[in-house]
């Protein structure tokens, strides 16, 4: 009746009546302010409906009307749990248009502080995926690490949450001293506590019948959708020939060109029996085995920084240069982008700036492989896309 | 039967294994005595690093109404109001400067146009109030030593400066010097 | 509490009873889940071991509103969403508390001048008994406000109805007194009726 | 790439930048499927659709602005097989005659993304995509007027009751 392909759905031949079931915006499932309007037939989704625009809060309207310094804090508003990624897309996207050349030092310390931060995003995702799949401590311990990523961030940029430490031309400020040892330490602390998490979740039985199989998406339907990041590379398989897509590796920025790291693509040796390439357990172990990537780019970016030439910041130019600017960077949830539109005249204000949300594109794809799976994997699949609603609705 | 069976001994397994973890924690905990908590908040002080960006502190003594911080400003929440100084002495005198903290994001730009660096972010992080009021804070109606951080911003203090009508300081006109003629009276330190 | 209710005078039993009650709803808030923005993430910090909201007995984050005493509306509220706030709210069981955590909640925060489509603050929708500001605030202030809320439950008089409220002093730190709305017995009176009028489901 | 596009469009194409085409309404679906399949492009990601309202509301400034009042329609594209990026351009008029909004056919049989970019381009730029099988608001409500970023967008002084401003 529905075109299902898996046999241990059609057991009941019982004929059921459509039902609109309403999830969200108020769901501890959904990652925020998300509505998904499932119609379902019994237990089995025919369709699923995502609303947004819950968090809608006009970040495009206001960088109409604020000079790009000062944009810069609503940047780390939309992505709130990679704040300094997304200073970052937006620096680079001004500085493209104004044509600044930032000293190796800034571009260092940036690439040192955005893979910490991905880490701690990353961090975020495996606990309240857990969470949502009814597992608990994983969380804790989670959130127990992400708090020295925090702690050392503060004492980089003063805040926890919202950075904006990254400005147009550099960074706000140099590292503090005695900073980079305590970031050694903390990666020798940690390096072992991601076996703890792949004990504690990835290998959990009850957590990968949960995500085995569960939400598979082809990559051919990943490329329509223009899905990107951990999402698009959970779908790609290497020995088809398909090769890692990462921003970072294929439109180097920052000087990413000049570090060692792998860009994670299926497929893995130890993955689980009954998971197949683009499903949400290989979604979220890319997610995982990225998190070590950073801590080898960390590292990498702690022994360039010793030698690394220049200052930390350039002051920026005064008035935005005509013309348009369009960069993409690799954040935690894929590649976002912002697209900067100066004014003709001289002035400090641009005439229009766009983010594209690399969320919003993912999110776009979970009626497509939310079809024909039960109402209880929903929150598997959504909570694998993860997430960030204020980046959706910005 | 057999699946059934595998199923059963994994789930058992793999729980086994995330208890293993947690007891390991435990029992490392229990050897340091790390029982109590480390961070007990109104106990202990908050261990702020030292660029934290808390509420403002601000020295209404060398501010010099410039109006380059409420320009800085993304989201317009400083107000600064001011009068022209009486004769003798040259510039303005600051008769309020006040933080809308309903608005403001401690994203410190304000802090690197000031001239005479008279705003800083400071490091106090709590005054949660019963009233929207409470979140509004004229510095230059603040005690001196709270405004400049030496005693803590507390909601007494912000409730106490609501009944201020004046500016807690004002401007003295310099002693008379014999030798120099022009004495500088714009920035006094 | 049903019958009692405004029934006795003031008197030594309904006193300590108020009390007895008074000191069992203060220690354990048990709050709602309702993260909307940035702010959600502080709150899940403060859920978290290191903050660990369960020291005051307001860890038991609730997914239904009818189960929640405490409402702390994190994040930014918009048009969009302000129905849903006031639908939640108007779900819970009273006595009900709300917390505006962070700047966007308390008064429209960084995007009070070119939000079209934000609320700004909460209190247009919701009545809010403790406004913590912070962009996002830091976990320790968050328990603040929790603390601020334990105070004012401290104070309440269910029992012994058209009794002046008295505040009670603060026992954790902050407050070094009390604010001026309160700082008197009628002035305080005064506030909790307006607080109440303000509770009662609109209209709209 | 602009070259092979010219080479199979000819005088179609309005104008060329650096990685970039500007081309009509009416040829937007043919260029875009063009760009999607051809083996030596395979432009297959649409990364974004951009609405730019072109408009100065300051008339001083508008004199010097450089530019006449119009709207824009920015495709970014990229390809997966040979890692570029392409940008296609519609360029539209601000206002039509007798009303109504400015219209581009829809690329939803394209691009499946498409669906949910063009919705959001319509509900904030305020463009209308023709043809397309579900173009309704995404971010805002239902009934909400005007479209916000277009640049003399007044802000809403009450919505249902709530005071804006």
């Amino acid at each position: 009746m529905l075109g299902l392909t898996d046999p241990t759905v059609i057991e009941f031949d019982v004929r059921t009546d459509e039902m609109l079931v309403n999830m969200g915006p108020q769901h501890p499932s959904t990652h925020g302010v998300l509505r998904l309007v499932l119609r379902t037939d019994g237990e089995i989704i025919s369709e699923v409906t995502p609303h947004m625009g819950y968090l809608h809060r006009c970040a495009e309207k206001v960088g109409e009307n604020v000079t790009p310094i000062q944009f810069i804090p609503y940047t780390d508003r939309m992505d709130y749990l990679a704040g300094m990624n997304m200073n970052l897309g937006y620096s680079l996207a001004v500085e493209k248009l104004c044509g600044m050349k930032v000293p190796e030092k800034a571009d260092v310390i940036r690439v040192i502080i955005c893979e910490l931060n991905r880490v701690a995003s990353h961090l975020v995702a495996m606990g309240t995926y857990g969470l949502d799949l009814g597992t608990f401590s994983p969380f804790l311990y989670a959130f127990r690490e992400r708090e020295m990523i925090l702690d050392l961030l503060e004492e980089v940029c003063g805040a926890r949450l919202t950075y904006s430490y990254i400005t147009i031309g550099g960074v706000h400020d140099d590292l503090p001293a005695g900073w980079t040892d305590k970031c050694r330490k903390f990666i020798d602390y940690f390096r072992p506590r991601v076996a703890e998490y792949h004990t504690l979740l990835t290998t959990n039985h009850i957590f990968v019948k949960r995500t085995a199989g569960i939400g598979v998406m082809s990559k051919e339907l990943a490329l329509s959708h223009a899905c990107s990041g951990p999402m698009l590379r959970g779908s790609l398989d290497k020995s088809k020939g398909d090769h890692a897509w990462d921003l970072r590796k294929i439109e180097p920025y920052c000087g990413y060109e000049n570090y060692e790291f792998d860009a994670i693509i299926p497929p893995f040796d130890n993955k689980p029996d009954g998971s197949v390439i683009g499903d949400c357990w290989h979604r979220y172990f890319v997610r995982m085995l990225e998190v070590l990537e950073s801590l080898k780019l960390v590292e990498q970016g702690l022994e360039k920084y010793r030698t690394a030439q220049g200052s930390h910041r350039i002051e920026p130019p005064r008035h935005l240069h005509p013309g348009e600017a369009y960069v993409e960077t690799e954040c935690p949830r894929g590649a976002m982008g912002f697209y900067v539109v100066g004014r003709p005249g001289k002035e400090p204000v641009p005439l229009r700036v766009r983010a594209k949300s690399s969320c919003f594109n993912n999110l776009s794809v979970t009626d497509a492989i939310c079809r024909g799976c039960l109402i209880a994997d929903i929150p598997a699949i959504v909570g694998s896309i993860d997430i960030v609603m204020g980046e959706i609705d910005r | 039967m057999r699946t059934w069976l595998r199923n059963v001994s994994q789930a058992v397994s793999t729980v086994g294994q995330g208890m293993y973890v947690t007891l390991w924690y435990f029992f490392q905990t229990y050897r340091r005595k790390t029982f109590t908590q480390r961070f007990e908040y109104p106990e202990n002080g908050v261990p702020v690093a030292p660029r934290y960006r808390g509420f403002h502190r601000f020295d209404l003594t060398t501010c010099i109404g410039c109006d380059k911080c409420a320009k800085a400003c993304p989201v317009d929440c400083i107000y600064i109001d001011k009068e022209k100084a009486t004769p003798p002495l040259k510039g303005f005198k600051v008769t309020g400067f006040r933080i809308d903290y309903t608005k403001c994001m401690f994203c410190a730009l304000c802090v690197d146009p000031c001239p005479v660096d008279c705003i800083f972010m400071g490091s106090n992080h709590d005054i949660s109030c019963y009233s929207r009021d409470g979140c509004i804070v004229d510095y230059a109606r603040l005690p001196l030593e709270t405004a400049w951080g030496q005693a803590t911003l507390n909601p007494t203090a912000v409730a106490a400066s609501k009944l201020i009508t004046l500016p807690v300081w004002e401007k003295k006109p310099d002693p008379p010097k014999p030798a120099e003629a022009a004495p500088a009276a714009s920035t006094p330190a | 509490m049903g019958w009692l209710e405004g029934r006795l005078e003031e008197s030594v039993v309904t006193t300590s009873l108020e009390q007895a009650i008074n000191w069992a709803r203060q220690s354990s808030m048990w709050p709602m889940t309702f993260g909307l923005a940035c702010c959600a993430i502080e709150m899940m910090a403060v859920g978290a071991p290191r903050y660990d909201i369960d020291r005051f007995g307001a860890g038991a984050f609730r997914a239904t509103p009818r189960q929640a005493d405490l409402m702390i509306v994190a994040g930014t509220v918009n048009f969009k969403m302000a129905s849903r706030v006031r639908r939640l709210y108007n779900q819970m069981p009273d006595p009900k508390f709300v917390i505006a955590m962070g700047a966007c909640t308390c008064g429209g925060g960084p995007y009070y001048k070119y939000g079209y489509n934000v609320v700004k603050g909460v209190d247009l929708v919701v009545p809010v008994d403790v406004y913590v500001p912070g962009c996002p605030p830091r976990p320790e202030a968050l328990l603040e406000g929790l603390m601020r809320i334990q105070d004012k439950v401290r104070g309440m008089k269910d029992l012994t109805k058209g009794q002046p409220i008295d505040m009670p002093i603060p026992v954790r730190t902050g407050f070094v007194s009390l604010p001026e709305e309160l700082r008197t017995p009628e002035l305080a009176n005064a506030f909790a009726v307006r607080n109440k009028e303000l509770a009662k489901p609109s209209k709209a | 790439m602009s070259d092979i596009l010219d080479a199979k469009f000819g005088d179609r194409i309005k104008a060329k930048f650096a990685d970039g085409v500007v081309v009509e309404a009416g040829d937007l679906v043919e260029v875009m499927t063009y760009l999607r399949d051809a083996p030596d492009l395979k432009f297959e990601m649409l990364c974004d659709i951009s609405g730019v309202d072109y408009l100065e509301i300051d008339p001083k400034k508008a004199a010097k602005a450089g530019y006449e009042p119009h709207l824009e329609v920015v495709y970014h594209l990229q390809s997966f097989q040979y890692k570029k990026r392409f940008t296609v351009k519609v360029m539209l008029p601000r206002q039509v005659e007798g009303g109504g909004l400015p219209a581009v056919p829809t690329l939803s049989g394209v691009f499946k993304i498409a669906d949910w970019l063009e919705r959001e381009t319509f509900d904030l730029v305020g463009i209308d995509f023709t043809g397309h099988p579900n173009l309704q608001r995404i971010l805002l409500s239902e009934d909400w007027e005007g479209h916000p970023l277009r640049k003399d967008y007044e802000f809403p002084l009450e919505y249902h009751g709530i005071r804006g401003r």
